[in-house]
């Protein structure tokens, strides 16, 4: 079973050299930790940068540079700063190659919710919206069960939905699956960790053709 | 074209109760403080306030709220605000929740003339309805319409007093589209010089879209999420 | 009878402190040159610049810097350069408080026709009718007749139109005339030039109410 | 990442027959000189160019015009060129005319993902000829769509390696919305600098619109109405 880093991590894997990429918060944000070497690629936060690095030294923090997260960060040689709708019109263009976030739920037709549970909170959906709408690209990184150990792969999303049909891959503590026509088609498994055991958490249609490997880190 | 005005209190004049006001910021970067402190003062109530997000308990539009001078918020985000949290769930405040961009988008739109467009944001879930959906190249988009204000209140690093405005790093953010969509817009500055020393190749917003124009007097800049690393 | 200079001069008479001016080619440019005393305007030129000086000295052209004419020009202090999106959000978003512009034809009810004579070559509208489609202040500038003395001032216009009801008031060689619900009304005459004058050179229906009395510079 | 191409030749590989290219520019100012010379080199012909004007004679597009390369023109304004004239009323060349306003943010939506947006300019007229006509505010508006290209070729004032542009004085004008709208963009510029160099506020134009840039061998930057005033 993988644990948040790994999930990060094996996402990494799919990214490829000369591609700007939009992180969420939460699992998302680690993958920058784990860029594969020789491949470069450019981080956008959608509240106005690209060229995000790391965070500040400690005493370096600016206020006034901030990622979607709200958490400080610095900006890379070549960075750019520019407005919401300058922003969006960079994702909304598809002109970010990948878009990685967390969700509550996917629906095997790629269905994801992930910004509201109806009668409790509501935090609002920030840019997802945008982002799932968009990209042609989207990989959801969460854990393959939520806390009380129900299924978040589903037939059908049960919570608001924030895009129909729009993801493309999930990786989870678990697995990595591919969103098909005809369901979830598991394409690795996290190491040690058996097909009998992912078809057990997830609920929506799992697809698997011949051996499934196991991922190499 | 003078723009300036004296102070807070000057630049606020004419902020009413019951009045539509869009507040730049994301997060509590980029948001005017000084202005924000003047209409907790004003006591002007029943606003409806258009900002991506609505500040924390302390601090940013957080102030309004604890005052309940806020009738509707008109957000992307509003999680980390445990008042509004209340306020919200206690039906005491309307929250109408837009995707980021389409709100970036609506009011850039609102500014620039353009009284709606299409967007696939949304498209299939709930802030979708009631809205025309159209298909164009194959995928379905949604009508999103323009969104305008009685005031615009916007934070910049520096301006000069035609209005012309120069923003800091990510404190841009809905600073810009936000100035341009004011019937009166209000900008307040760290940093005010006079007319020809901000080179014109590198003014964001120009004052065309500024009715009013002052430094502010105090910045806390607070920081909502510091993360630093190890030397 | 006004030349053009005059017509210009008659023009700047209704500029008020304050305002933002969009000039078209012509006798509009000429405008900037009779700013009445103790009131400051500020003039946008559409292809991306506010803040609009006047002509360069010799040796100082700068061909990174001209108006919508194509004319060098130079920036004030306080000036702003901009892309032609935002210089067009600006006049569609009616931030700009008049525009003056040059006609071939406009008709009582405030349609204009200044871009294309059938048959003949087309130049092209460039950003005439965003101009007169967004501005709720148009004031044309033109001659009451054209070379073979057809008024200019019809009932309804013959050519191609540029924008429809949008014209309030004219400013030609013979007078002053407002658009309103009933047709043109003369406001004033051109020092010299008689009612009937007018009269006889306006095609369109001429509401002439009491003395009429002559243009002041 | 490095969008640095070594010069005019392998910037524009792959333009072809029967493209769609948008060029940037008003008149003679701000435009791509070093890749038009190399559009005519090349010898590329039924080419459709989004263009707010068509050059003179003998510069700009002006001589794509004079080796017959053009089949059809989408512009603004198209005066001061007789070729353009002469090909245009003896029917060789196909020509689209619209608003500069509608143009700059067709090609702006083209870039940013919206694919249809609405406007006043034109109703009434016979750019609105096929057109949706719909009220907002009591007033008529027109269904405008957005417009992208096979290439979007730009020319900036300083680009660094990661494409990243800033535009210098009216020069700017359509150049910034057509790079958006490029499947690949082209940017030729005055002068090009290791990234890093260009302050991160001051960029017109992120790298993220830029696949291609250089530094252009030359540029002669021709002034169309000199016009001066006495000291």
């Amino acid at each position: 079973m993988l644990d948040k880093n790994q999930i990060a991590q094996r996402i990494a894997q799919e990214l490829r050299d000369g591609w700007y990429v939009n992180l969420g918060i939460g699992i998302p944000t680690l993958v920058a930790n784990y860029i594969p070497e020789g491949i470069e690629v450019e981080f956008q936060s959608e509240n106005g940068i690209l060229g995000m690095g790391p965070f500040p030294f400690e005493g370096e923090e600016d206020a006034d540079l901030i990622n979607a997260g709200k958490q400080t960060i610095t900006a890379l040689d070549g960075a750019a700063y520019f407005d919401s709708a300058m922003s969006f019109a960079m994702i909304r263009g598809q002109h970010v190659q990948l878009t990685v976030l967390g969700a509550m739920e996917v629906a095997e037709n790629g269905d994801i919710a992930n910004w509201k549970i109806p009668g409790r909170m509501v935090k609002g959906m920030g840019g997802a919206m945008d982002l799932v709408a968009s990209a042609d690209n989207i990989i959801v990184a969460m854990m393959h069960t939520n806390k009380r150990g129900e299924s978040k792969l589903l037939k059908k999303c049960s919570l608001p939905l924030t895009g129909v049909g729009c993801v493309k891959k999930i990786v989870t503590n678990l697995a990595v699956l591919e969103v098909t026509n005809k369901g979830f088609k598991l394409i690795e498994r996290a190491p040690g960790v058996s097909v009998e055991e992912i078809q057990n958490a997830t609920e929506g249609t799992l697809i698997i053709e011949g051996d499934v490997p196991e991922m190499i880190f | 074209m003078n723009k300036v005005v004296n102070n807070v209190v000057d630049a606020c004049e004419g902020i009413k109760d019951g009045m539509t006001i869009m507040l730049g910021g994301f997060g509590l970067c980029g948001i005017p403080e000084n202005s924000i402190a003047q209409l907790v003062k004003l006591g002007v109530k029943e606003l409806t306030c258009i900002s991506n997000n609505a500040g924390v308990d302390d601090f940013g539009l957080g102030l309004l709220l604890q005052e309940k001078q806020i009738k509707k918020m008109i957000s992307s985000y509003v999680g980390e605000n445990d008042e509004f949290e209340r306020q919200m769930l206690s039906g005491e405040l309307e929250v109408e929740l837009i995707p980021q961009g389409s709100l970036a988008e609506r009011c850039r739109a609102g500014g620039a003339g353009i009284p709606a467009f299409y967007t696939p944001a949304g498209y299939g879930t709930e802030v979708a309805e009631g809205k025309e959906v159209r298909e164009f190249n194959g995928k379905p988009h949604i009508l999103e319409t323009a969104l305008t204000a009685d005031f615009a209140i916007v934070k910049a690093w520096k301006g000069d007093t035609e209005g012309n405005l120069i923003f800091k790093g990510t404190a841009r953010n809905f600073n810009p589209m936000m100035a341009m969509a004011g019937k009166i817009t209000i900008a307040e500055v760290e940093e005010l010089v006079p007319a020809g020393e901000l080179d014109p190749n590198q003014i964001h917003i120009a004052g065309i879209f500024v009715q009013r124009i002052f430094k502010g007097a105090e910045y806390e800049k607070r920081i909502e999420q510091r993360t630093v690393r190890v030397k």
